[in-house]
């Protein structure tokens, strides 16, 4: 499992983001060896969609998302937004492109200038795009500000630091939005906040895209988190695809072993709910050295000799159900 | 391997670099015709003098363009050559002053060194141990002081204290003195270079076995029951030594910019002292041949304090 | 309690009114504040809340672990019948690492980067059961095979650097267990870890906690992690132990409004996916200037005006194990009459709220 | 639910922030103070009804033969040609002062404008630039100093310049460190992602959080550069023609009978260098943990 | 010291005389090691090619014997030499060595040795300008006999034999001559016939020097001597005072009086020998123009410079001489201190709009652009700057500073690139030993005549002086030559230098130094003693 492919591709009108073999890698310094932190995934986003990935940390899941904004520029694959391929983009081209995409980081706090008034962190984007008037900016800026929950009256007097993480975030998330982005890329954005506040950004995400027809993709660690939010979740292993499927399928069904036990693993706030989880074997390798055949076949319990030399491909064991596995567990 | 080798590849570049840039400079500034000859190398027009010149010029090959000189200096200076001493009568080889005067620095950096160190341990784990108290407070304040005494003053008043005050140590440094009478002749200069140097790494070493306290694994050795003592000096103050040898290591190379000024004030001849005189006589074969082994100290200890590290953290084994 | 020796007639810890403040630049600092509860031997008790709610301060005053400028600790601590509380450092030096013991929460930093596994397990062992180098180190090595690290004799010339996170957690509950304490304090012993590493280690702590007969306290975030390896659970908030009771009971009948926020707020993953959440309006109290009554008032969607400005005690339900600190907790006739408000109001602001 | 409680939850953090930012504590100010108390004699020196500074004050038949003790005449007593040290340190203030702060000014501009290019452009720019600090640093400072003072002239500017040229590499070193930890904060990459130009980046983004920081580094900058003038004019090797605190120092201990009979020649001297060095220091360390703070406390 | 008295006629035989003891009597024995503070470290001990200070000549005292030396009745008795006689028309003089010395080397003195270094020191660059005006180009010493040899003069000078007491008269090894020749860096290790041998040198720190136990001159009593470079005089004091020295040497007026109030110190001081004055440089505009040369004359504050650099302990000079020399004339006053008359001068001078040679103008703002320099970083040098500075700016001068390397300040002297600079000479005993300053031919490309100022008129006078026959007349040129010197205006004497020589308790016998013949010798010239006689209790 954990392969590649692109069976899963939707050949669809709606389609916004399409990534096709996209590769990242990184210069490991003063070794001349190179982690592979994403090794040749795809997807696609459909307008109006949200996309979830999920995966283990150091999966690549941050470098995906960074990869389409072309920060940094991937090694290799194409990544077609809205019939536009980013990646042979100019300096120039590239700037403009990143106004449709925005995206929104984990550390709430390191994401905002310390030393801007946070309105004018909130107006930035507009200044360097010089859209609209002053007047225009301002109560642009204001509604936005309103929408996210945040008083303007004091965003125009406080700097970030008198802000709580997750008020912080909803900044972040109001920055984004000036630009009027097609779509928005959020990596971990609720993972350092607190759980009574997590919940306050996923519902404003929620609310946010539908008043803004936005298209999302949301990446976390936390599966009941991106199940929660997501239309479809792409789960990663190693740089690598495991399983790609509507949300609630994937968790009613999961079909990799890997995906099985991420899902196993979580302790559910019920004590109801026997904790059982399947034992898996060790912990994930480096990616500098990655595994040879199926990644996950050092940990996989359901492995078998096929798995350690042939890389599997994704392909749909159920209607938009994909898979990247030899061996999948009986759907 | 590559890293080594990139390394080794860079201290190279960086010598050449220093020492390219202080022999031009030294060029431009001095001019070792008048070194030598006196007031005869302004006498131009007398042809005796002109003569003297030329076959002076010939002789320290000062007629050739200036990179053909620092070639041949460098091939000098790379077989032990370090060129003669222009402003000496009869032109001594730099190498014979050096000899005779850097074991005298070393002799005082060192000894201010294990000073400075032997002070800002105890001084460090008592003050980070007592952290915040009033204890602390004064001792900030001390450190404070003391690093706002410039090297030259504080020459001035332990001098003035230890030296014409209370006559426990001599006011000179003769060279052929026996050792330990020599030493007691650098003490007070070794002193005053230490306890501000002390002060540096104290606060830098409080600092960071502060942080060390704070951290988890400290926590995780007082719950294991070891005494407080113990978790100071055998979990505490070894991963709080990264900074600090780095600084120690570093600032050897300030402590040489000290010795100059405190070689001058208790009057004894080291390379410090000698650099002032050297540069004063513009007699840049000494300069040079100081700067460069100065810069050459600079870059070893860099790659001993690397090793260093690599002895206490396990982490940057390879 | 399942587990609990029933001829132990005194509970093995015993807290009561735990206050531990903390002098600092902007005012004091109430960081635990009046917690009484007792642990039997045996038993497993989750700690559960909020980031900042004095969950880790609560556990290392209890260990006596916090340091001693600035720091004002009032209250009793019993611990096997004898008061810790007034214990010079000295005489808890005893009790550390034999008699308690802790797991931190990040294995990263709690092993000390530059000693090696063995000496850093051999060490209480060798101070408090004066074992000889030999001995130690066999024993380090039993206790690395009991934590199921592979290759145990290798393991000990290895420093924590060389080792994955999963494994430095495992090598601290190694050092922990050595000397066999009574009980042992987990302070989110896996929020560092991949889902798929903690779910092991979890398993690890109950096994050993069973085998060694040893008291837990389990300190977490995560709802979750205690409500499969507890006996009983407290809920913290701002300081206060505002809900305890049985870990089953916990969840199916919990009382105070906080608790039933917390839990609706957490995204579970046998719900479909674009439920919507339950939140909490606000973020958790100052703890220099904490509110005037109760600590949740503020937030709490059920409050009226006494909980401003009186303090709720500690109410005993019908189950003598389960207690809480609300004036009108749920299932009290004031909780369903401001909910059934709040269900007409949000039926008018459909256009939905941003929290 | 409602936007209400948001708003109630907004005030603490209001007095929070007020409570740090009053906790600069009154050492600093007092410190300050002093700097701004010495910075205003100096300037006013010749406007002030001083003695003046070149002036001999011999006065063989009333106090017999120079240096006279400190008196109500001569506040800080007079040196061995019978010139009032009072009215020559203060002058001296001036010299020191200008020196010092002209120093770390060239310093920071270079400096700071080299190190935030190198930080956050990297690459080969990087490497040329760091390496360049790296050839500065391997002299040790008073080396070089010696160097320059030798090869150029001595005037207030060439040493100003000098000083400066010295604190090029420790600042611009500085820079690139806190340039390089900040362009790898997210809020950078946000910036970039909403299409700010680099030069946008470096000025909005990078620069306060950069320079800000360092401003506490400026005061501690100039007090090492008042250090270091003052080490040249204990050499003699400072502004060849003016009154320094080093070259007034330089007087009063010259000769061992001077600094033993008459120590306040280089005593006071040393006492206002010593206190003006010690207060930057001081309020330089203080602003330095007073930012840290702010940034802490997030 | 004693006064210097001018010599009645050539001597030819030692004259045989009794020392005046000036020492406690005692008797003396061998052993110890004389420590000595000398001022400043030397740069070499060649005495045919190192310009000799003070300093080198301390160490040279130890180390070398003189042909001449100073008798205690000022004249100049045979030393080395046996015998020195005059020709009839004093312009050749025979020298005669004593028999059966050696050099520490094992090399014989005869008179080829003493001619090698006569050659080495008219041939050196340097050291030959002093020598070469005096004798002729071809064969000046000429070898009569192993130990016989005449020198050949170009003017009679009755006073030669005072020539050879000095620098000139130090006799080398002629083989550690010819190796220092090759190998330069032996000039710091000298081999001569002196009571001391050269033992080990550490620049800057101490140079040692061990008896020499075959001295030809007879017992060495000090088992060593180490001459150590002190150069800040209060702590040469401090060290003399607590016993870390044996002996110093200091020109420092401040330390004078604390020398004489030290019961357990013993000192020998006079003023003599050398004064400071500043020099002017008559050859360039506008010190070229006689007024200029008053005005700066008049504008310099003498007395101010002598309140705070004499401390009491210096007399101002006059003129050359001291009030109690033969030669002092009373009517000489050095003008100074009179800022008007100097303003005056300078206005007329102004108003005349000169150019100087690179054709800027001498005057700004009705003010002569000068350039004052001094040898620096010193604090000394800054103090007299200072001083004269301010005075010379308020009497109508622009002063530029010019602070100098040691080296360098002599080189712009010698090469005449000043105007103005401090200086301190004319420390002969012998008046006419001065000439070499004053004479026109010593005016060149590099002149020792300093101020490049020639007077065809003086020169005969100064001809005349040295070959007088009587004190008389002698005293009489002599009053001559300082009244010419005055009218010039290219010296400002400042103050007559006072040197003093001290020793602790434990030394004795310092000036019971003799000729073999028992001459009693001077004891202290311009700072220097000998040793041979010197012993340590
Ligand atoms: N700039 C970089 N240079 C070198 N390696 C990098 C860099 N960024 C990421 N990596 C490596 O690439 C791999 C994937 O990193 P990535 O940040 O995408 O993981 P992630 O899934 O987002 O993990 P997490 O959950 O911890 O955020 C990791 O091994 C990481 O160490
Ligand atoms: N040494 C200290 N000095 C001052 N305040 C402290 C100190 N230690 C903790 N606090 C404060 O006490 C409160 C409780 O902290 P504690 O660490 O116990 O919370 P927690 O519940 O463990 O949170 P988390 O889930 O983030 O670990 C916090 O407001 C914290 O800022
Ligand atoms: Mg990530
Ligand atoms: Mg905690």
């Amino acid at each position: 499992m954990a392969g590649t492919g692109k069976a899963h591709l939707r050949n669809s009108p709606d389609v916004l983001l399409s990534v096709n073999d996209l590769v990242v890698e990184f210069p490991v310094a003063r070794t001349g060896l190179k982690v592979n932190a994403v090794s040749g995934i795809s997807f696609d986003v459909i307008k109006g969609e949200t996309l979830g990935i999920v995966g283990e940390s150091g999966c690549g899941k941050s470098t995906t998302g960074r990869a389409i904004m072309q920060l940094p520029a991937p090694t290799s694959g194409s990544i077609d937004f809205n019939g536009q391929e980013l990646t042979t983009l100019s300096k120039d081209e590239m700037r403009d492109a990143r106004t449709k995409i925005q995206m929104i980081f984990q550390d709430p706090i390191s994401s905002l200038n310390p030393r801007r008034k946070v309105r004018d962190i909130v107006l930035e984007p507009l200044l360097v795009w010089k859209r609209g008037t002053q007047e225009e900016r301002d109560i642009l800026v204001n509604r936005i500000l309103e929408d996210v929950g945040i008083d303007p009256q004091r965003a125009a007097e406080s700097y970030p630091h008198q802000f709580s993480g997750g008020q912080c975030q909803r900044i972040s998330i109001a920055r984004s939005l000036v630009l009027d982005p097609q779509m928005i890329i959020c990596d971990e954005p609720v993972s350092a906040l607190d759980v009574s506040v997590q919940a306050q950004v996923i519902n404003l995400l929620e609310n946010l895209k539908a008043k803004y027809g936005l298209t999302l993709i949301f990446i976390a660690h936390d599966l009941a988190v991106v199940k929660s939010i997501s239309d479809r979740v792409l789960v990663m292993y190693l740089g690598k695809m495991c399983e790609l499927a509507s949300s609630d399928d994937l968790y009613a069904r999961p079909s990799h072993p890997y995906t099985n036990i991420l899902v196993d693993s979580i302790p559910e706030p019920d004590p109801e709910v026997i904790y059982a989880p399947t034992a898996v074997m060790g912990e994930p390798p480096s990616p500098i050295n990655p595994p040879a055949g199926c990644r996950f076949n050092p940990r996989c319990p359901n492995v078998q000799d096929r798995c350690r030399v042939e890389e599997p491909e994704m392909r749909e064991i159920a209607p938009a159900h994909f898979v990247a596995c030899h061996n999948p567990l009986t759907y | 391997m590559k890293f080594w080798m990139q390394r080794v590849a860079m201290a190279i570049l960086l010598l050449l670099s220093v020492s390219a840039l202080t022999f031009g400079a030294m060029n431009v500034l001095g001019d070792p015709l008048f070194n030598i000859l006196g007031p005869l190398a302004g006498d131009v027009n007398n042809p005796k003098s002109a003569a003297l010149i030329e076959e002076v010029k010939a002789k320290y090959d000062l007629d050739k363009p200036l990179p053909v000189r620092y070639v041949k200096w460098l091939g000098d200076f790379a077989t032990g050559d370090m060129g003669v001493q222009f402003s000496t009568d009869g032109q001594p080889p730099v190498s014979g002053l050096i000899k005779e005067r850097i074991p005298r620095t070393i002799t005082l950096l060192i000894m201010a060194q294990l000073l400075a160190v032997m002070i800002s341990i105890p001084w460090a784990a008592i003050t980070a141990a007592r952290a915040g108290k009033r204890s602390d407070k004064i001792s900030t304040m001390n450190s404070f002081f003391l690093l706002a005494m410039p090297n030259f003053a504080l020459a001035i008043l332990l001098k003035y204290i230890f030296s014409l005050k209370l006559g426990w140590f001599p006011l000179t440094y003769k060279a052929i003195d026996p050792y330990f009478e020599r030493l007691r002749q650098i003490f007070l200069a070794a002193v005053t270079i230490a306890l501000p140097a002390a002060a540096v790494y104290q606060r830098l070493l409080r600092t960071d076995l502060i942080t060390t306290l704070q951290q988890d694994f400290i926590l995780m050795a007082r719950a294991k029951g070891l005494s407080r003592s113990r978790v100071i000096f055998r979990h505490a103050i070894r991963p709080s030594m990264f900074s600090f040898i780095t600084v120690v290591g570093l600032n050897t190379g300030g402590l040489i910019g000290g010795s100059i000024v405190v070689e001058t004030v208790f009057r004894i001849p080291g390379i410090g002292s000698s650099l002032v005189e050297s540069v004063l006589r513009e007699d840049f074969p000494v300069v040079l041949a100081i700067v460069i082994l100065i810069a050459l100290a600079f870059v070893i200890i860099n790659v001993l304090v690397d090793i260093l590290y690599s002895i206490i953290d396990p982490r940057v084994r390879r | 309690m399942n587990d609990s020796d029933p001829r132990t007639t005194t509970p093995l810890l015993e807290v009561s009114d735990l206050k531990t403040y903390f002098r600092t630049e902007r005012g004091t600092v109430k960081a635990v504040d009046g917690v009484s509860f007792s642990l039997q031997r045996g038993q497993s008790l989750g700690i559960v809340g909020e980031s900042g709610s004095g969950k880790t301060v609560l556990s290392r005053s209890i260990m006596g672990l916090l340091g001693r400028t600035n720091l004002i600790r009032e209250g009793s601590i019993k611990f096997n019948g004898q008061e810790l509380m007034g214990l010079s450092v000295k005489e808890m030096r005893s009790i550390w690492g034999q008699e308690m013991s802790m797991i931190f929460q990040d294995p990263m930093t709690s092993l000390n980067p530059v000693m090696k596994i063995g000496r850093q397990i051999a060490e209480p062992l060798m101070l408090h059961l004066g074992m000889n180098k030999s001995e130690a180190r066999l024993t380090a090595e039993k206790l690395l095979t009991d934590v199921r690290i592979p290759e145990p004799q290798r393991r000990l010339n290895q420093y924590p650097h060389e080792l994955s996170g999963g494994m430095r957690q495992r090598v601290m509950i190694a050092i922990a267990l050595a000397c066999g304490p009574t009980l042992l304090f987990a302070d989110e012993p896996t929020t560092a870890l991949d889902v798929t590493v903690q779910a092991e280690i979890l398993h690890l702590i109950n096994e050993q906690r069973v085998d060694r007969n040893m008291s837990l306290i389990l300190v977490t975030h995560n709802i979750g992690v205690v409500a499969g390896n507890t006996d009983v659970i407290a809920v913290m908030y701002g300081g206060k132990i505002v809900e305890k009771a049985p870990t089953k009971t916990l969840f199916s009948s919990y009382k105070m409004p906080y608790t039933e926020a917390l839990m609706r707020s957490i995204p579970k993953l046998r719900q479909a996916s674009h439920t919507r959440l339950a939140t909490i309006p606000g973020r958790p109290p100052d703890m220099v200037n904490p509110p005037l009554g109760c600590n949740f008032a503020p937030r709490c969607a059920y409050a009226r005006p006494k909980c401003l400005v009186e303090e709720p005690g500690l109410t005993v339900t019908e189950n003598p194990e389960h207690v809480y600190a609300c004036f009108y907790p749920v299932g009290s006739p004031e909780y369903h009459e401001r909910k059934l408000e709040l269900s007409q109001r949000s039926d008018l602001l459909s256009t939905g709220g941003q929290n | 639910m409602s936007e209400e409680t948001i708003i109630v939850s907004d005030s603490p953090d209001a007095e929070i922030n007020a409570a740090i930012q009053k906790k600069i504590g009154w050492g600093f100010w007092l410190a300050i103070s002093w700097v701004i108390l010495i910075t205003l004699l100096a300037i006013l020196a010749p406007y002030l009804h001083l003695k003046d500074p070149r002036g001999y004050f011999i006065d063989i038949d009333g106090n017999g033969r120079p240096p006279y003790g400190p008196s109500f005449e001569h506040w800080f007593g007079t040196d061995k040609d019978a010139r009032d040290i009072f009215a020559r340190t203060l002058h001296g203030a001036r010299i020191s002062l200008i020196v010092g702060f002209s120093a770390i000014s060239f310093g920071f501009l270079v400096g700071g404008t080299l190190g935030i290019i190198a930080g956050y452009f990297r690459g080969w720019l990087d490497k040329i630039i760091s390496f360049t600090f790296i050839v500065l640093l391997s002299f040790p400072s008073l080396v070089l100093a010696i160097m320059l003072t030798a090869l150029l002239n001595r005037s207030l500017f060439t040493i100003s310049m000098i000083l400066g040229i010295l604190s090029i590499a420790p600042v611009g070193r500085l820079a690139r460190a806190s340039t390089l930890q900040f362009s790898d904060r997210e809020f950078v990459l946000a910036a970039r992602q909403i299409g700010a130009s680099d030069s946008r980046i470096i000025l909005r983004e990078l620069l306060p959080n950069v320079v800000i920081p360092m401003s506490a580094l400026a005061l501690l900058g100039m007090a090492v550069a008042i250090v270091a003038e003052g080490g040249l004019a204990f050499l003699g090797l400072s502004v060849s023609q003016g009154i320094t605190w080093g070259s007034l120092i330089q007087i009063g201990s010259d000769s061992a009978t001077t600094l033993e009979n008459a120590p306040w020649i280089a005593f006071f001297p040393i006492l206002l260098l010593f206190l003006t060095v010690l207060s930057l220091n001081f309020a330089g360390d203080r602003l330095r943990s007073h930012l840290d703070v702010k940034e802490s406390s997030l | 010291g004693s006064d210097s008295e001018g010599t009645e006629a050539p001597t030819t035989e030692a004259p045989t005389s009794e020392a005046p003891t000036t020492e406690a009597p005692g008797t003396p024995v061998a052993g110890g090691t004389l420590r000595y503070g000398v001022e400043a470290e030397t740069d070499g001990l060649n005495p045919t090619s190192s310009a000799f200070a003070v300093s080198a000549y301390v160490m040279g005292n130890a180390v070398f014997d003189t042909l001449t030396a100073l008798a205690a009745d000022g004249s100049a008795v045979p030393n080395l030499a046996a015998s020195l006689t005059p020709s009839e028309d004093l312009k050749d003089w025979t020298l005669v060595l004593r028999p059966g010395i050696k050099f520490h080397d094992g090399t014989d003195l005869n008179s080829a040795a003493v001619k090698a270094n006569f050659d080495a020191a008219y041939a050196a660059p340097l050291v030959g300008l002093a020598v070469r005006p005096f004798y002729p180009t071809e064969n000046a010493v000429e070898i009569v006999d192993d130990l016989t040899l005449i020198y050949h003069l170009l003017d009679a000078n009755l006073q030669f034999p005072h020539a050879l007491r000095s620098q000139l008269g130090m006799v080398a090894s002629p083989t550690w001559l010819a190796a220092a020749l090759e190998d330069p860096t032996l000039n710091q290790a000298p081999v001569g016939t002196g009571p001391f041998k050269y033992e080990s040198r550490t620049q800057d720190s101490v140079t040692r020097f061990v008896r020499n136990e075959d001295w030809w001159g007879g017992e060495v009593w000090l088992d060593a001597i180490e001459i150590i470079p002190v150069v800040d005089p209060a702590t040469r004091l401090e060290l003399l005072q607590n016993g870390e020295l044996d002996a110093m040497h200091t020109t420092e007026t401040e330390s004078l009086a604390a020398l004489r109030a030290d019961e357990s110190i013993f000192n020998i001081i006079d003023d003599n020998g050398e004064e400071s004055f500043l020099m002017i440089n008559s050859a360039n505009a506008p010190f070229d123009d006689i007024r200029v040369r008053k005005a700066i004359t008049l504008a310099t504050p003498r007395l101010e410079y002598n309140t705070l650099f004499g401390n009491g302990e210096a007399r101002l000079a006059d003129q050359r001489f001291t009030p109690e020399s033969p030669y002092y004339d009373e009517t000489i006053k050095q003008e100074a201190d009179d800022p008007e008359a100097a303003l005056a001068l300078v206005a007329e001078y102004c108003a005349d709009g000169l150019l100087t040679a690179d054709g800027s103008p001498t005057c700004t703002d009705g003010k002569v652009n000068m350039e004052w320099q001094y040898t620096g970083p010193s604090v000394v040098g800054q103090r007299i700057t200072d001083l004269f500075n301010a005075s010379w700016a308020a009497a109508g001068f622009n002063v530029t500073n010019d602070e100098l390397a040691q080296d360098d300040h002599i080189q712009q002297a010698a090469l005449g690139q000043y105007n103005v600079i401090g200086w301190r000479q004319f420390g002969a005993y012998q008046p006419s030993n001065d000439n070499v300053w004053l004479l026109c031919r010593t005016v060149g490309g590099i002149s020792l005549n300093w101020p490049r100022y020639c007077d065809e008129s003086r020169d005969t006078l100064l001809l005349a002086a040295q070959v007088a026959p009587t004190i008389e007349e002698e005293v009489s040129i002599q009053k001559q030559i300082s009244q010419n010197l005055h009218d010039a205006y290219t010296y400002i004497f400042l103050q007559h230098t006072v040197w003093a020589n001290s020793f602790t308790s434990a030394v004795n016998g310092t000036c019971d130094v003799k000729t073999p013949e028992g001459v009693a010798l001077a004891c202290a010239i311009n700072g220097t003693t000998a040793f041979t006689s010197t012993w340590m209790s």
